[in-house]
């Protein structure tokens, strides 16, 4: 056969201009769950202190000098983790939105409507993450 | 020629228990957030707090299991999203060992930390 | 080279039915086909199929009806087989699982149709032609057949005995669209030709652009005769600007006819004051055409087709497709507003001459579909009745080609004891080969050194290659486009709806000249891969030859019989003319000819009556 | 109408809106002035073209020009090397899907008034290209067949008796829009999923099947049978719901939601055996 020529993946991205609402609802969801997946396994890691905490002194529990409780609380003291909170709290929230957009989709409901609800979600994102900044960023330690 | 798909390999379980997990994930992921940032601030948290709130056998177990469909659901998500993009052969053969290992040790992990906090260690 | 008991070239509906029969009858078949089977253009057919199913309705009278709608130019047991057989064929295609329309008791629907006695048109929505075609495909894949698609057959490979009565065809030559390989193709059995309409040769078109008459030119060239090609169908209902088919079915639900001054024309000035719109083609075709001549048409080229009564649930469920053809080729919404519409060339009746078999007067070349004439078609098609014939026909050329046993076909071919002359017309111009350096294509002229299929088949490729090379070596000259247009529109400016004949012979003159601007013609593009340029100039020779058959029959016609009108005599001259024209290449120097119809049935005779609707 | 809307309501809402006098509008303005059209041209074999370059035409618009009418009159007019498939010129034979201007269309279905200019037209991306704009369809014919789209019944009765199987209208409304698929793979171009996953059956192919799965004339093992072939690990799971497919698909065929469905009854299948 004759020799032909493929464009490729990368230039497929190149074209993100036309993309419809459809995918790039399944690009955010992709990019939430990486980022919640990795997240989770970082969570763990930092809990992880609360085996030192736990094997540790008792009186330092009592006087919340122990690790899992400095450790937390030193972490929660610095103003980018509570940005990065918020941020987490956006994507968290975009994904269980959209996930919900897909668990109707799967079930067949509301198909015709699968844009709307894709930008919904989104609004509904920000909306939540906007309210919740005060919360989050109460009592830090600037 | 056609490829014939006859081997019969279906991804149906898998594909049902992502959603089966999400299902599961919305109301537990709410309540954690809801749970540790808005009833308890983050920065209030203490390891007796948070013994506190593991000793309650009902928590411990809904913790335990927000882990399991949380560890469950990613890795089996970040899986799909590779094989979606072509990942085959031995690549892919390797490539979900190494997602199980760590999604099991993810899960080993959380639940020796989850019984530490309760101090059942 | 490849080999197989029968091959067909074109994959539509006549040629996937026949490759199917074939295939069944135990021959190792393969299809050649120039699209891919899906993009056939009988795929486009919307309206469907005539078949006497229903309790009260009978093949008799799908017969008489078919027969009348033929102006008296159908061969009787043409007509009474494919009535016969139509019934089967259509319940095959159903359980091979045809979506049908369904009536509430779970059977396929019939709805009327233009020039038939009795409901018996079986539709697939507004679609049916798309369903038959990839209903059939569908079998072609389930049984492994194989297809060679994107392959262009150039031309056959048939022995030079000088009497083609007596000349075999042993194979086709293509080459691959793909990478520009020439290859031969034998066939131990048979070919079988269903490469479709010549509509390309007319400028407005319901045809598609592959619709170029390749099959008739091939084998016209080899030596088997072309037949009525003078009866060429203008559908009334086409839209304007593209060509795109509306289908009878919106008159057969109840759509209506307007001229400019929303006068309901067919009975206002009664061109039809019993069928009105339902009248056949040909009559509504003229009838819109004399009101825009006559001053009564809109922007003086088209009526108007109104369906908006008959309601949206029910042009939603019967023609929701003829919506969409409106709005996205002429942005108009048939719902709110009535649809433009004009005549335009949309089926050609004749073609290559065969036998009820699908046989040719050249051994193991068979046609089917609408490039092949065996007549049931005559003056004028009945809408409805081509895809009946592709299933029905397509397959009987395909199993008597794999060998079956069909018996002795009551219909002959090729020139013989029943042929009569044609000595009275004058040409304008000599018809046929325009240089001498031209060698006659489709016959090995080989005097007798390749004895057998196979030398006879290499020599038909090396002469292909040679002109392929020809046409790429060539840097100068005329290109195809600029030829085909000229021949295109002298066609549609002459050899329309209304004949004189001063036009055809001015079309003829024409089309003279295109053949020797042809010999001047070149390939621009000199790559090998995708070459359409050199398809396209390829198929812009069979154009050329199909038009002359075309206008050669046009002007020897003097009488105004179904779809053919002539100006000078506005009158059926049954007298005269109840006898197919026929036209033979005859090594290059077209000759016409007639063969008597044939009236007398299975059990009738059929007087030839008054075609009034 | 009943039920959910359908692109014809659509387009009906839009005539109410007005949208489409905005539309017409467009199209007079163009009236006897030309359209810029930038064509992707790479032919293997000949100089020059070996490396993808784009060609710029000036074609004279008229009034319900379409993409396809462009390029064909830039071929006849201009270069006569300028290589796409088309053939029926009214959407039914599939020939003619491009890439303008980032979607995948149909030429012979759009209308070239309605394209931001210079139009821009491509090849099918993720299909190998062979020639300008024909790319190279076989792997799209390869998932069409895998599904095995034919009637499996063999026992095929009688049909001398004329006697047709019996289907409810309903039943025969369910598979329509499935059925009005013409092959013409812009749906699987468009989707991301097939792009990256070659194995991946796509959106017609699974399509196809819907039509036999879901008609009542097949018999329950066969469409089990058929169910075998979609839920194997590169069929109907992979789809991640882009809607992409359903989003430039001529035929308004609900290719997701055909999609869903079977997953939905795969599953259903699945859940027996436990
Ligand atoms: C718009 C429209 C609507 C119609 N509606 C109806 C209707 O409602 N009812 C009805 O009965 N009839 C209808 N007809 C008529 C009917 O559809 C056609 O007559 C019929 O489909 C022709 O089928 P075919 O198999 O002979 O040819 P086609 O379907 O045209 O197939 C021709 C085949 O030959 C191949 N081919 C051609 N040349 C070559 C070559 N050189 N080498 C290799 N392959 C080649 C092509 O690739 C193609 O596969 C309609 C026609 C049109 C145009
Ligand atoms: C809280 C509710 C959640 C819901 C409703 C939800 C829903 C979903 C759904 C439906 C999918 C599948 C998408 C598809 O296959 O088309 C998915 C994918 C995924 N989810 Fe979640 N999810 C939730 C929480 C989480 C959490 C807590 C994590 C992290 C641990 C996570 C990580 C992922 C990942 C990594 C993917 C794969 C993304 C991809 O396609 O690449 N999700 N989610
Ligand atoms: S489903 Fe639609 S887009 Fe896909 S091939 Fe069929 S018609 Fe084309
Ligand atoms: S674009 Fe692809 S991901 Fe699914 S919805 Fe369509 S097949
Ligand atoms: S040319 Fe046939 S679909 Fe466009």
């Amino acid at each position: 056969m004759s020799q032909s020529y493929n464009r490729g993946l990368i230039e497929d991205f190149g074209r993100w201009k036309e993309f419809k609402a459809g995918m790039w609802a399944w690009i955010f969801h992709k990019f939430t769950g990486w980022m919640l997946i990795g997240y989770l396994f970082t969570h763990i890691a930092v809990l992880s202190t609360a085996i030192g905490a736990a094997s540790g002194d008792p009186a330092m529990i009592q006087a919340e000098t122990d690790v899992y409780t400095t450790t937390l609380q030193g972490l929660e003291d610095l103003f980018i983790i509570r940005v990065l909170e918020v941020g987490l709290l956006a994507v968290a929230v975009f994904h269980i939105l959209n996930g919900l957009r897909l668990l109707m989709v799967d079930l067949g409901i509301g198909l015709e409507a699968q844009d709307k609800s894709f930008y919904a979600s989104l609004i509904l994102t920000g909306v939540i993450t906007v309210a919740s900044v005060p919360t989050f960023l109460s009592g830090v330690g600037l | 020629m056609a490829e014939r798909y006859s081997s019969f390999a279906p991804g149906g379980t898998a594909w049902l228990l992502q959603r089966i997990t999400a299902a599961f994930l919305v109301v537990v992921l709410a309540f954690h957030f809801f749970q540790l940032h808005f009833v308890n601030h983050a920065y209030e948290v203490t390891f007796l707090g948070t013994q506190a709130r593991m000793q309650n056998v009902g928590y411990f177990l809904t913790m335990v299991l927000f882990l399991i469909a949380g560890a469950f659901h990613g890795v089996n998500g970040v899986y799909n999203a590779l094989v979606n993009q072509g990942l085959d052969g031995t690549p892919k053969k390797v490539v979900l060992a190494v997602l199980v290992i760590a999604g099991g040790a993810l899960i080993v992990q959380g639940t020796y930390v989850a019984l530490a906090m309760a101090g059942w260690t | 080279m490849y080999e197989h008991d029968v091959i067909v070239v074109g994959a539509g509906g006549a040629g996937l039915r026949a490759a199917i029969a074939a295939h069944e009858a135990g021959a190792d078949t393969a299809l050649v086909s120039k699209l891919h089977p899906v993009r056939s253009h009988t795929g486009a057919a919307e309206g469907g199929i005539n078949a006497a199913l229903q309790e009260g309705d009978d093949w008799e009278l799908h017969a008489y009806d078919t027969m009348k709608g033929s102006d008296y130019l159908g061969d009787a047991p043409a007509v009474e087989t494919l009535a016969q057989d139509a019934p089967e064929e259509t319940m095959h295609l159903e359980h091979w699982g045809m979506p049908f329309s369904r009536e509430e008791d779970g059977r396929v629907s019939q709805r009327p149709f233009g020039g038939l006695s009795y409901p018996r048109t079986t539709y697939a929505g507004a679609e049916t032609g798309h369903h038959l075609l990839h209903t059939m495909y569908e079998q072609v894949v389930k049984r492994g057949i194989q297809v060679y698609d994107e392959w262009y057959v150039m031309n056959l490979a048939t022995t030079d005995e000088p009497d083609p009565n007596d000349r075999e065809c042993h194979g086709v030559v293509a080459y691959d669209v793909q990478s520009g390989n020439i290859e031969g193709f034998k066939a131990n059995q048979g070919v079988v030709l269903a490469t479709g309409g010549p509509g390309q040769a007319f400028d407005h078109t319901t045809n598609a652009v592959s619709c170029t008459g390749d099959g008739h030119a091939m084998a016209y060239r080899a030596g088997a005769p072309l037949e009525d090609m003078e009866f060429i169908q203008f559908h009334p209902t086409s839209l304007p600007s593209t060509g795109v088919l509306i289908s009878e079915g919106v008159r057969g639900e109840g759509g209506i006819l307007y001229n400019s001054e929303g006068e309901r024309f067919m009975f206002e000035y009664g061109y039809a004051n019993n069928s009105g719109e339902l009248a056949s083609r040909d009559v509504v075709a003229r009838a819109e055409l004399t009101e825009v001549d006559e001053g009564r048409g809109i922007e003086d080229e088209y009526v108007h087709l109104d369906m908006r009564h008959l309601g949206e649930e029910r042009i939603m469920d019967r023609l929701e497709n003829i919506l969409h053809l409106a709005e996205d080729f002429e942005g108009v919404d048939g719902l709110v507003e009535p649809m433009p519409v004009k005549p335009g060339q949309h089926y050609a009746m004749g073609g290559i001459e065969t036998d009820e078999n699908g046989q040719t007067c050249i051994n193991g070349l068979y046609a089917a579909g609408e490039c092949a004439c065996v007549s049931v078609h005559g003056g004028n098609r009945l809408g409805g009745n081509a895809l009946p014939e592709l299933i029905v026909f397509g397959k009987r050329a395909g199993r008597h080609a794999a060998g079956d046993d069909l018996g002795e076909p009551e219909i002959r071919t090729g020139y013989g004891d029943d042929a009569e002359d044609e000595d009275d017309t004058e040409f304008p111009v000599t018809p046929g080969k325009a240089g001498l350096d031209e060698v006659d294509e489709a016959i090995a002229a080989d005097g007798g050194v390749a004895a057998d299929a196979e030398g006879l088949l290499e020599r038909a490729v090396e002469r292909e290659r040679a002109r392929v090379d020809r046409l790429l070596d060539r840097d100068e000259g005329v290109q195809h486009a600029e030829i085909r247009s000229k021949l295109q529109q002298a066609m549609t400016d002459y050899v329309n709806v209304f004949r004189t004949e001063d036009g055809i012979k001015k079309a003829l003159k024409i089309i003279r000249e295109c053949r020797q601007e042809y010999q001047n013609v070149y390939v621009d593009d000199p790559s090998r891969t995708f070459n359409t340029d050199l398809q396209h100039t390829i198929e812009t020779r069979n154009l050329i030859d199909v038009a002359e058959t075309i206008a050669l029959g046009a002007l020897v016609r003097n009488e105004f019989r179904g779809a053919h009108w002539r100006q000078e005599n506005q009158i059926r001259d049954d007298e005269n003319w109840l006898k197919h024209t026929m036209v033979s290449w005859d090594g290059g120097e077209p000759s016409v000819w007639y063969r008597p119809v044939i009236l007398e049935g299975q059990d009738k005779t059929y007087e030839p009556k008054e075609r009034s609707y | 109408m009943k039920g959910a809307q359908s692109p014809q309501d659509r387009r009906l809402a839009e005539k109410e809106s007005g949208a489409i006098d905005e539309e017409s509008e467009k199209r007079a303005e163009l009236e006897g002035e030309t359209v810029h059209i930038k064509v992707f041209r790479y032919d293997p074999e000949v100089e020059g073209k070996q490396e993808p370059r784009f060609d710029d035409f000036h074609v004279p618009f008229k009034k319900g020009m379409t993409v396809l009418d462009a390029v064909m009159y830039a071929r006849d007019e201009y270069d006569s090397s300028l290589t796409f498939r088309h053939s029926c010129r009214q959407a039914v034979c599939g020939s003619d899907a491009f890439f303008v201007n980032g979607k995948q269309r149909l030429g012979c279905k759009t209308q070239i008034s309605d394209l931001e200019q210079p139009v821009r037209i491509e090849p099918l991306p993720h299909q190998e290209v062979v020639k300008d704009l024909v790319v190279d369809m076989s792997h799209f014919y390869d998932q069409m067949h895998a599904v095995e789209p034919y009637f499996q019944d063999e026992d095929t009765p009688d049909v001398s008796d004329l006697e047709e199987q019996r289907q409810s209208p309903e039943n025969r409304e369910k598979i329509k829009m499935s059925s009005r698929c013409i092959w013409c793979g812009a749906c699987m171009s468009s989707c991301n999923i097939a792009a990256g996953d070659n194995k991946y059956l796509g959106p017609a192919a699974i399509n196809k099947a819907y039509k036999f799965a879901m008609d009542d004339r097949e018999s329950e093992e066969i469409k089990e049978h058929r169910l075998r072939i979609l839920e194997q690990e590169h069929g109907v799971w992979r789809c991640q719901t882009q809607f992409s497919c359903t989003e430039v698909c001529p035929k308004d065929i609900p290719l997701t939601e055909h999609i869903q469905e079977l997953k939905r009854e795969a599953v259903k299948k699945n859940l027996k055996f436990w």
